[in-house]
C-alpha cells in the first residue's frame, strides 16, 4: 500500500511528460496525484512496519513507514501543493508541472525507502529535476548556478556510490539493517557523500547562488524540499549502529553552519540572498539536533521558508527587483501579511510553528553548542527585523484566488502547528531575543555589507568539500 | 592560483592515501545462494537481467523516469538557442557506403542484443544506444538531413511515448503483482526466447525508448553545433 | 586477488578523475574528469561482484555448475547508475552549450568575472 | 588472468591521466573515448559482460556528443540584397548604407559571421529565401509589396509614408531616385507604411537578436542617428 505513494506520483507524471503539450490535463494530473498521496498518507498514520517488495528478501528492495517519515511526507505535500496553486495563471509549460509530479513520487519515495540504492535512484530523479528547475528560466546566471550544483553534486554522489559499495561488499545486502555493523569508513562515506546537498555551511556551497537565482515557484521547492531530504537520511542513520559516533560531528558541524549562515545572512541586501543564507543556518539547528524534534523543525522550515520564498518572488515579478532597499514603500498589505507570518515563524515568535519546533531543539541540546545556537537565533531576529520593517503602500492590488489559496495553505499550516503545539515555559525567551534582536537590528544596521562571496566559486566550493571531507576521514583513524 | 592548485592536490591525496589504508577486503560474498534463488523464481539464464527487471524493477522504474526526463530536459532546454546551418555538408562517397553498411549491421545487432537480452549478455538500454549512435554516425557522416528525416517517417515520437506508457504499466503490474509473467515460463524450455515471459518484450520497449531519447538528444546536440 | 586489484585501480581512477576536475579551468575537460569518476566507480561495483569468482553469472543449462559466478546484484545495480550517469553528463553539456552561446567561452573563470559584472 | 588484468588496468590508469592532461579538447575526448574502452574490457574479464556492454556503448555515444560539442562552428548569416540608393549599396568593394548599419550589427554584438548576396529584382531575393539560400532579405522594402507569403518574418524598422504617382504607389527612396532621372512629379502623400526586413522561418534567434536591438537603437537614439546620415 505505501508503496503507491510513489508508484501513482511516477506514472501520472510518465503520462504528464507525454502529455507536456497539453497544460490542463498536467495540471490536473499534478493534483490527482497530491490528493492521492494525501489519501495514502492518511491510512498509513500512526503505523511502524518495514516490508520487502515481492517476497524476494536480501535481493529485493526493502520499503517502510514510521514517524520519522510523516514531517516530511507532509511538508513534501503541503509545499508542492502551494506551489502547484502559486503557479497557475503564469506562463508554465506542461513539462514544468509534469516535472512537479514526478517530484512528487520521487521525494515520496526517498522518505520511505530502506534500500541504500534506492536511496541513490530517487535521490537522483529528485536532483535531475532540481537541475532543470533551476535552469527553468533559461538566463546565464541560472545556467550556470546549476552547473555548479551538477558538477559538484554528480561528485558526491560519486563518494556515495564507493560508500554502498562498501556496505555490500561487507554484508551482501543493500537494505539500511545492514548499516548496524559496519566500520566507520562507509558511513564517512556515505554522510559526506550526501551532504553536498544537505545546505551545509563549507560543505554545500552552490547553495545560495541556485536559491537566489531559481525562478519564483522552484526556490520554494529547493529550500523546502530538496535540502530536507539528505536532512531526513542524517536522521535516519542515526538510528543504526555505525552512524552513533557520527553525532558529535552533526553537532559541531550543524551548529557551526547555523551562526555562519546567518553572518552572511544578516549582510546579505537582496531578499533572496537573505532567505538562501538563512537556509544554512536553519539546516544547522535540524543537523545538530537530529532527532525527533529537528524532523518536525525540517517540516515546519518548509514551510516557512516555502512561504517566504514564494512571497518574496511574487514581490519581485511585480516590482522587477530583489533588493530590499527598493521595496521600501511599495508593498502592499496583501503580500506584507504572509512575509510577516513567515519572518515571525522564521524568528520563533510564540504561536507559530518556528516557536514550537525550535524550542524542541533547544531543549535536545545541551553544553557550549546551545549558546552559539541562541546567538543565531538572535542574528535571525536582526536580519528579519530588514523584511519586516519594510513600509507598507495604501495601493489596492487584486491577488487571484490562487495565490489567495496558495498563502492561505502555507499560513494556516504555520498557525496549527504553532497552536496544537503551543508550550508557555519558552515565551520568555523568545520575546527576549526578539526585543533583543530589534534594537540590535537599528544599532548594526549602518555597518551591515554583502559579505564577499568567495566561497562560491566553483573550485572553492569544491575545494571546501573536499576539505571537510578530508577532516572527517582523519577522525576515522583510530 | 598557484596557492589554489597546491592546495587542491594536496587534499586530493591525503582524501585518497587515506583511502588505501582504510578499506576492507575482507568480504563474505556467497554468489551461488542468490544466483540459485534468482533462476528458481525467474527461469532465465541471464540473472543480471533478472535482477535488473525482476527482483529490483523498481529502480529500473527510476531509472527509465529519470532518461526520459534528461531528454526532454535536453529538447526543451535547447529549443531557445540558435541553430546551426546544415544544408551545406560535405559528403565523402566512402564514407556514405561504409556509413551505410555499419546501419545494417547495427540494425541486425539491436535486435539480437535486445531480444536476447534475458539469455545472454545485453539489454533494452545496451541496444537502443547501439542503433541510436550508429545512426548519429551516419548522419554525421553522410546526410544528416535523410537521417533527420527518419524521425519523422517511423512516427519515432509516437512510438516512443507508447513505449514509455507500456513500460511503466508493465513494471506497475510486476510491482503489484509479484508472479506476473504471462505465464509463458512454465511452457517454455528453459533457455528458448520465449521462456522469458514479459521481459523479451519489456526489453524491446526499452531499446526502443533509448533509441528514440538517445537519437533525439544527439540530433539536437548536432542541430545547435553542425555536423563534422 | 584480482578484484583487490582492480578496486585499488578503480579508486586510483577516482582520485585522477577528482584531480583532473579541480585542475582545469576547462569546462569541458571538467565534464570528461567527472565522467573518469563515474567510469571508475564502475569499475569499483564490478571488482565487488567478482570478489567471490570471476564466472559471468550466465547459466547456459539448467543443474547449476557449482563453479564460482559472479554476484549478479551490484552489476544491475551499476547498470541503472551508468544510465543515470549518461543522463546528467548529457544534460551537463546541454548547459554547457547554453552557456557558450551566452558567454562565448568555455572557462569558468571568465564565465564568472562575467557574472559577477552582471546585475539581476 | 591476473597479468592480463593488470596490464588493463595500467592502460587504464595511463588513459585517465591522459584525458586530464591533454592540451585540447579534441585529445581528451579521444582519450576519454580510449579510456572507456579499457574500462569495460576489465569489466569483461571480471565477469560482467552486460556492464562491460552497456558502459561501452553509452562511452561511444558521449563520445560522440562531446565530440560535436567540443567544434567550436560559428553561426552564419546569409543576407540577399537588392542594391538600393541610401538603404543599401556598395561602393569601394564594402557594403554601405542605412539597412547595412542595422544589420551589421549581429556581426559586431553576437559574433555572427555575415556573407552578402546581390540580387537583382525582389522576387528573385524572395525566391532564394524561400529555398533557404539565404537567411536575411532586404534592400528598401516595403511591407506592401510582399504579401500572402506564409515562409518567412516581417520585421518593420522605420516608418515612411507612400506618394502616389500617377495610378502608383511609391515609397520615398524609389521617390529620390526618380526625382534624380525626371524633371518634375507630381506626388501626393497618400498613407504610412513601413520598410521592413524579411526574415527566414527558420531564423528564430536572429528574429529576436534583430527586434531587441531594434528597441534599444530607438531608446538610445541611434536609429535617428543613422537615418539622418543617410537621408
Amino acid at each position: 500500500m505505501i508503496l503507491y505513494l510513489s508508484i501513482i506520483p511516477l506514472l501520472l507524471g510518465g503520462v504528464s511528460l507525454i502529455l507536456n503539450q497539453r497544460t490542463k490535463i498536467t495540471i490536473v494530473l499534478t493534483f490527482t496525484s497530491l490528493l492521492t498521496s494525501i489519501v495514502i498518507l492518511l491510512f498509513n498514520i500512526g503505523k511502524n512496519f518495514e516490508m520487502v517488495i515481492g517476497n524476494w528478501g536480501t535481493l529485493g528492495i526493502s520499503i517502510g513507514y514510521d514517524e520519522f517519515a510523516l514531517p516530511f511526507l507532509l511538508a513534501v505535500i503541503v509545499v508542492l501543493s502551494a506551489i502547484t496553486l502559486n503557479s497557475l495563471q503564469k506562463s508554465y509549460d506542461g513539462f514544468f508541472y509534469a516535472l512537479i509530479t514526478l517530484l512528487l513520487g520521487s521525494l515520496n519515495a526517498v522518505f520511505i525507502t530502506r534500500d541504500l540504492f534506492n536511496v541513490y535512484v530517487s535521490f537522483e530523479l529528485a536532483s535531475i529535476i532540481g537541475f532543470i528547475l533551476i535552469a527553468y528560466g533559461r538566463k546565464g546566471k541560472q545556467i550556470w548556478a546549476t552547473v555548479k550544483y551538477m558538477l559538484i553534486s554528480a561528485l558526491g554522489f560519486n563518494f556515495y556510490l564507493i560508500g554502498i559499495g562498501l556496505v555490500y561488499m561487507k554484508s551482501g545486502t543493500f537494505s539500511f539493517s545492514a548499516l548496524d555493523y559496519m566500520d566507520k569508513l562507509p558511513a564517512v562515506l556515505i554522510f559526506t557523500g550526501l551532504s553536498v546537498k544537505s545546505g551545509l555551511f563549507l560543505l554545500s556551497m552552490w547553495l545560495p547562488d541556485a536559491h537566489a537565482n531559481a525562478i519564483t515557484e522552484v526556490s520554494p521547492i529547493l529550500s523546502g524540499l530538496m535540502v530536507k531530504i539528505e536532512d531526513y537520511l542524517v536522521i535516519r542513520f542515526l538510528q543504526y549502529g555505525s552512524f552513533q559516533w557520527l553525532r558529535n560531528f552533526y553537532l559541531v558541524i550543524g551548529t557551526f553552519s547555523a551562526v555562519a549562515g546567518v553572518l552572511f545572512a544578516m549582510n546579505a541586501k537582496k531578499a533572496k540572498d537573505v532567505l538562501a543564507y538563512h537556509t544554512f543556518s536553519q539546516i544547522g539547528f535540524i543537523i545538530a539536533a537530529s532527532n525527533m524534534a529537528a524532523a518536525w523543525h525540517a517540516f515546519s522550515h518548509a514551510v516557512f521558508k516555502g512561504l517566504l520564498f514564494m512571497t518574496a518572488g511574487n514581490i519581485k515579478e511585480r516590482l522587477g527587483t530583489q533588493k530590499i532597499q527598493e521595496w521600501k514603500g511599495k508593498i502592499n498589505i496583501k503580500e506584507y501579511i504572509p512575509l510577516l507570518v513567515g519572518s515571525a515563524a522564521i524568528m520563533g515568535t510564540p504561536l507559530t510553528s518556528g516557536f514550537v519546533t525550535k524550542n524542541g531543539i533547544m531543549d535536545s541540546i545541551s553544553g557550549p553548542a546551545k549558546y552559539f545556537l541562541v546567538v543565531a537565533s538572535i542574528g535571525t531576529v536582526i536580519s528579519f527585523s530588514k523584511l519586516i520593517f519594510v513600509g507598507v503602500s495604501k495601493e489596492k492590488m487584486k491577488l487571484r484566488w490562487n495565490m489567495w489559496l496558495a498563502y492561505g495553505i502555507m499560513v494556516a499550516a504555520v498557525f496549527i502547528h504553532g497552536i496544537i503545539g503551543f508550550d508557555t515555559h519558552h515565551t520568555l525567551d523568545a520575546l527576549i531575543m526578539i526585543a533583543t534582536g530589534i534594537p540590535l537590528f537599528f544599532m548594526l544596521k549602518k555597518f551591515l555589507n554583502p559579505l564577499p562571496r568567495i566561497f562560491e566559486r566553483l573550485d572553492n566550493a569544491l575545494i571546501l568539500y573536499l576539505l571537510l571531507f578530508g577532516i572527517m576521514l582523519t577522525f576515522v583513524l583510530e | 592560483m598557484n596557492l589554489k592548485r597546491i592546495l587542491a592536490i594536496s587534499i586530493v591525496c591525503y582524501i585518497f592515501v587515506l583511502f588505501f589504508f582504510q578499506v576492507d577486503f575482507t568480504a563474505a560474498l556467497e554468489a551461488q545462494s542468490k544466483i540459485n534463488t534468482l533462476v528458481e523464481k525467474v527461469k532465465i539464464p541471464n540473472t543480471v537481467t533478472a535482477v535488473y527487471l525482476r527482483s529490483r524493477v523498481y529502480d529500473t522504474l527510476f531509472e527509465v523516469i529519470v532518461f526520459s526526463v534528461g531528454v526532454l530536459g535536453v529538447t526543451i532546454m535547447l529549443k531557445a538557442e540558435p541553430r546551426s546551418e546544415l544544408s551545406e555538408q560535405t559528403i565523402f562517397g566512402t564514407a556514405q557506403v561504409y556509413s551505410s553498411g555499419i546501419m545494417a549491421i547495427s540494425v541486425t545487432i539491436f535486435l539480437y542484443v535486445v531480444l536476447n537480452g534475458h539469455i545472454s549478455p545485453g539489454g533494452g538500454f545496451a541496444g537502443g544506444v547501439i542503433l541510436a549512435s550508429s545512426v548519429v554516425l551516419y548522419g554525421v557522416s553522410s546526410s544528416f538531413i535523410k537521417a533527420l528525416s527518419h524521425y519523422e517517417k517511423l512516427r519515432m515520437k509516437i512510438l516512443e511515448n507508447i513505449a514509455l506508457v507500456i513500460i511503466l504499466s508493465l513494471m506497475t503490474m510486476g510491482l503489484s503483482f509479484p508472479n506476473f509473467t504471462f505465464g509463458l515460463n512454465e511452457a517454455q524450455s528453459y533457455g528458448s526466447i520465449l521462456s522469458g515471459g514479459v521481459i523479451p518484450l519489456i526489453n524491446l520497449l526499452i531499446g526502443l525508448k533509448v533509441y528514440a531519447g538517445a537519437w533525439k538528444m544527439a540530433s539536437e546536440f548536432v542541430v545547435r553545433r553542425g555536423t563534422l | 586477488m584480482i578484484s583487490d586489484m582492480v578496486i585499488y585501480t578503480s579508486l586510483i581512477g577516482a582520485f585522477l578523475g577528482t584531480l583532473g576536475m579541480l585542475l582545469t579551468s576547462n569546462l569541458i575537460k571538467k565534464i570528461l574528469a567527472l565522467g573518469i569518476v563515474e567510469t571508475s566507480v564502475t569499475l569499483f561495483f564490478t571488482a565487488i561482484s567478482s570478489k567471490g569468482g570471476t564466472r559471468a553469472p550466465i547459466i547456459p543449462s539448467l543443474p547449476i555448475e557449482n563453479v564460482h559466478f559472479a554476484d549478479p546484484i551490484p552489476q544491475a545495480v551499476i547498470i541503472t547508475s551508468i544510465v543515470i550517469g549518461f543522463a546528467i553528463l548529457s544534460l551537463l553539456l546541454t548547459f554547457t552549450i547554453m552557456l557558450h552561446n551566452r558567454y562565448h567561452t568555455v572557462d569558468i573563470d571568465l564565465i564568472e568575472g562575467m557574472l559577477e559584472g552582471e546585475e539581476e | 588472468m591476473l597479468f592480463t588484468v593488470t596490464a588493463f588496468s595500467v592502460f587504464y590508469l595511463i588513459t585517465a591521466l591522459s584525458v586530464i592532461t591533454a592540451k585540447t579538447n579534441f585529445k581528451a575526448v579521444i582519450w576519454y573515448g580510449i579510456l572507456g574502452f579499457f574500462a569495460s574490457v576489465i569489466m569483461l574479464l571480471l565477469g560482467a559482460p552486460d556492464v562491460a556492454l552497456t558502459q561501452f556503448t553509452v562511452g561511444v555515444t558521449l563520445v560522440i556528443l562531446v565530440y560535436i560539442m567540443a567544434i567550436k562552428k560559428q553561426r552564419r548569416v546569409r543576407i540577399g540584397y537588392v542594391p538600393t540608393p541610401h538603404m543599401i549599396y556598395r561602393s569601394n568593394n564594402t557594403l554601405q548604407g542605412l539597412e547595412w548599419e542595422i544589420i551589421s550589427r549581429i556581426q559586431v554584438l553576437e559574433g555572427y559571421h555575415v556573407e552578402s548576396r546581390e540580387f537583382e529584382g525582389t522576387s528573385q531575393a524572395v525566391e532564394a529565401l524561400k529555398s533557404g539560400n539565404i537567411d536575411i532579405v532586404c534592400g528598401g522594402l516595403i511591407d506592401d509589396n510582399v504579401q500572402n507569403l506564409d515562409f518567412f518574418e516581417k520585421i518593420p524598422y522605420l516608418e515612411t509614408v507612400l506618394f502616389k504617382i500617377d495610378d502608383r504607389e511609391v515609397d520615398y527612396i524609389h521617390l529620390k531616385m526618380l526625382g534624380k532621372t525626371m524633371e518634375k512629379i507630381e506626388a501626393v502623400p497618400s498613407r504610412k507604411s513601413y520598410y521592413i526586413f524579411l526574415l527566414s522561418n527558420r531564423a528564430d534567434d536572429l528574429k529576436n537578436f534583430i527586434i531587441s536591438d531594434l528597441i534599444e537603437l530607438k531608446k538610445t537614439g541611434e536609429l535617428k542617428n543613422i537615418v539622418e546620415r543617410y537621408l
